[in-house]
């Protein structure tokens, strides 16, 4: 497999094909927010709205344009996301990040990578510096919606 | 005509490997070139032997550096047609711009007197650019209106983006004060026609500034000959360092021109309330200034002039050609702007928009490949919006390319919708 | 301690000979410094192997050349106590000078909008400096109050340049906006202390702007500590290359100081309407920056933290005191400020004035004997008022000069008045 | 002599002390030019007068502070173009020129020779080209106020 091969792994492919929880939806949530990121670079966007009830991630939906990486990423985060609660997402975050800057290797942790699911396919983006950013720009969506949320 | 195959022989960065060993392919030249072995030795030189501070002080190394930061200054006027007196140094062609745009702006708050009166702009004035200027000639212009109160209008493109010629009476008014526009655009790659704007302007009796960043490297410019006031453009884009470029402006235009950035050397007396300065081009000149990269820039020149301007037209031209007929071929590829420019010349450049590929996953593949392109708007957002995009993909040449290098790049573009399984 | 002999073997043009083949003692750092191997083969090797536009496109050399603008970036940012993100690269320190000023213009002229109000100032507010400011420091502010029509005001100095510390409380008053002094004086030396000005600053509530060109080369330098809202300093002057300096903005500052120079880089979206900034520091790098410029400073910065900055200063402070104790000893020789600074620490530095032979003339004796100093007024007109002087002659070091090259400063200011057949 | 030496021959000395026609006076001439010129890298200033009756310069003077060279320059300028007239000093004018570009060659030419006097002692300034703005101080002035004078 290619680096390039290995950056656009199949799962890659179809979460920017499917785009999971893609549609921003109405949340019904005790307390709701909203963000809205842009990759100054290419132009990539993602609004992305959660609904939080007490700690728990009751809703979470995203719109977005751009690359398939910055696509498929926010579309992977939602679908390991949905339904869980915020320090799930702090750790899963955390997670995410120290696999964009291991260059490529996989992470060394079964807990870890149960977490990621399907976001352990981006794997091979760490290879290209560039992308990360696009990579990251729906977690940061996530981070600042959630931290509106709660404020 | 030109053997790059020889020429590339002087650029050290192009005998590197990139990605899993793969020669570079290097397509990336308009927004930044490479630069040659002379260059690269001038500078180096320089600093090895000749350093220091220039136009002050009388001992031999500020007498050596003065002489060789003169004699730069005449090299690039030179390559430009112009007087050694009209050209001033800045950081690159963006401070150029910006050099006359807050001189606009600071001759309307006053600074400069009356000998600046024909620089004052404010509401009821017309500040007019084109509808495919790159941010470093939009973002200025639309800013100083906003300062002073005048009215940011622009000279319309057609539909493959070229600049409309047809209505420059009515859009360049009575009331323009100043026309700025590009003398090719770094998206499209066309040429401006530059005598209708000026004619046109020199009528209404506005100041012309020429955005001159991707002609002055590429091919023949002649700004006495063009008549326009002032020029920009920059040393980095031309095979030379980075850190420099250069402001033209027309002797009897720069006498006037109140400086844009304030400091040591550019100064006749100060007081601790008062302020005179010198002339052109000094008086654009603050602080100590990039000298070890003048010499690098007129090094650049002299590597240019020896291959010879109409020659490195001629090359790019065709590797132009060759790149947007191959892409234009392309199933499920839009070329941004015409495959040929008919009465318009153009430059080595094709920016492509991949249909149901986002500019930077084609960026990817053609990296992956060793080719290095420029993904993204290009510091254009209004051309990329004219054409109902946000991006595109980007090749562009400089006199170290082949013909196997553009046809390299229309390769890959045909490889990129297969890969990720678009049809 | 520092041993120069060995350090001088690091700086190439050291070795050179100049008039009728003296071998050269270089004592014109504080006008521009020399450059060891390590910073021109960093600008070298940057050029030949990695260069490509920075934070744009995605291939491999935009990659690899973003990072080492961002590593420098770190690096400058790390040498004076400072965030990397409150570091802006700027053509010279002049240029940083003039952004803060610059933008101030600009925030009271509107742009940067209600973000930017804590930068607006007007008619009643004061901008105020010190009488012993190098023009860079003096004329940005002095027009700003033009553009403006704020007043410019001043604190005092005393009859040897001492920054006049007693009366801080009636001299910023109120009503002042900013505060821009001089870390140290570019002709006595003198290092200003910098607490109280910043207290009273504060108290205040004025933007508070320090020059520190001839601190950072000179001294450890920590910004955080020293609380002030912005500096400025030159690579050049720190044995860095031409054509790059650097603005430090305290983060919160740079957040809402809007951009003195528009172009692309620096935006986020551009209409032909209107534009968004990005956040600092790239919102104030407009255009192709100086990137090999910033990897040369990065190796600069790396060259002298081997040295260490305590042991660079303190050797300094030993030279200048030889030259400064030398010179004042001297019949019919001045020495423009104090020989020891009593309760202010001084930097390698002395400038004299010689009764009835004129600076150039002084200049020329030294000059011959393969001395480089600096004649003139040294961008300092008031500061020469002061004295009664219209120029002097300033010797000045850096790590490579030795107690012989302070000496013969001394011994060829000596022959001056003899040669002349002045007595 | 040294190159240094050669720069400040005694004759040069000698006019920088006495400085020839220094001191403005009352000119009565028909038509009259004054010039005041500054070189800013070391503030030297020169003020001249000029007298002229049609083309013969029947006043000179000046009054000026700066270099030795710069003021021993004026000083020359003046001894041997008082009495002169307007062809002469243009003759002498491109003569100096040409000797401050002769990187510390003398004039081949003995009418120039005999034409620039005191003034070829200058010849030593073209070898520090920093010096030779300070050289032409007093004669771009001449220069300048002669224009003045006839316009
Ligand atoms: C105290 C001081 N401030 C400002 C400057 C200006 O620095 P630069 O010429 O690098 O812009 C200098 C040096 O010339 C200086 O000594
Ligand atoms: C047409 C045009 N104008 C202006 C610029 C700005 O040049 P620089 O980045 O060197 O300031 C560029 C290049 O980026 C350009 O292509």
């Amino acid at each position: 497999m290619s680096d390039l091969e290995q950056m656009y792994q199949q799962v890659i492919m179809d979460h920017a094909k499917q785009g999971r929880g893609k549609g921003l939806v109405d949340a019904q949530s005790r307390r709701i927010g909203e963000s809205h990121q842009v990759n100054t670079t290419c132009g990539d966007e993602v609004t992305l709205r959660v609904g939080l009830n007490g700690e728990h991630i009751d809703s979470l939906s995203w719109d977005g344009a751009g690359c398939s990486i910055s696509q498929a990423s926010v579309s992977a985060m939602t679908e390991i996301l949905a339904d869980t609660d915020i320090d799930t997402f702090e750790e899963a975050f955390d997670a995410f990040r120290e696999l964009m800057h291991s260059r490529g290797e996989p992470l060394d942790d079964e807990h870890l990578e149960d977490l990621l699911g399907d976001a352990n396919a981006f794997v091979g983006v760490g290879k290209y510096p560039a992308r990360i950013k696009c990579a990251m720009l729906g977690w940061s969506a996530l981070r600042d919606a959630l931290a509106k949320a709660q404020s | 005509m030109i053997t790059p195959e020889q020429i590339r022989d002087d650029f050290p960065i192009l005998a590197r490997e990139v990605r899993n060993g793969k020669p570079l392919i290097y397509l990336d030249s308009a927004a930044t070139a490479q630069k040659p072995t002379a260059v690269i030795e001038a500078v180096d030189a320089f600093y090895r032997t000749t350093n220091g501070a220039v136009q002050r002080g009388a001992h031999l190394l500020a007498e050596e550096s003065t002489a060789a930061f003169e004699d730069a200054r005449a090299t690039v006027a030179r390559f430009v047609g112009a007087q050694s007196g009209e050209i001033v140094w800045t950081e690159n062609a963006t401070y150029a711009l910006n050099t006359v745009a807050t001189g606009i702006a600071h001759a309307s708050a006053g600074i400069g007197g009356e000998a600046a009166a024909r620089y004052r702009i404010g509401p009821g004035d017309e500040i007019v650019v084109t509808a495919t200027e790159h941010h470093a000639n939009l973002v200025p212009w639309q800013q100083l209106a906003a300062i002073t109160g005048a009215t940011l209008t622009w000279i319309p493109i057609d539909g493959e983006g070229r600049v409309d010629l047809d209505n420059l009476d009515t859009v360049i008014t009575d009331r323009a004060k100043v026309v700025a526009f590009t003398h090719v655009s770094n998206v499209t790659g066309l040429v401006t026609p530059v005598e209708p704007i000026v004619a046109r302007a020199k009528h209404v009796g506005a100041i012309t500034v020429l955005d001159a960043c991707q002609s002055v490297p590429h091919m023949p410019v002649d700004l006495h000959a063009l008549g326009v006031d002032f020029a920009a453009f920059s040393g980095h884009k031309m095979l030379g360092p980075t850190g420099i470029g250069a402001l033209y402006g027309r002797a009897e235009m720069l006498e006037t021109l109140p400086p844009a950035v304030f400091g040591g050397g550019s100064v006749a007396t100060v007081t601790m309330e008062q302020t005179t300065w010198l002339d052109a081009p000094q008086r654009f000149e603050s602080g100590t200034q990039p000298v070890a990269q003048a010499v690098g820039m007129a090094a650049a020149v002299e590597y240019l002039e020896a291959i010879g301007m109409e020659n490195v037209a001629q090359h790019e031209r065709e590797l132009g050609a060759i790149m947007r007929a191959g892409a234009a071929e392309l199933e499920g590829v839009r070329l941004l702007g015409p495959v040929d420019g008919g009465d318009r010349d153009l430059i080595g450049i094709a920016a492509v928009a991949v249909e149901g590929v986002h500019t930077h996953d084609v960026g990817q593949v053609l990296d992956d490949r060793g080719i290095a392109v420029r993904v993204g708007h290009h510091c254009n957002h209004p051309l990329h919006k004219h054409f109902g995009l946000t991006g595109s993909t980007r090749a562009s040449t400089h006199v170290y390319n082949t013909e196997d290098d553009a046809r390299a790049f229309v390769e890959a573009l045909a490889a990129v919708r297969p890969f990720f399984g678009v049809s």
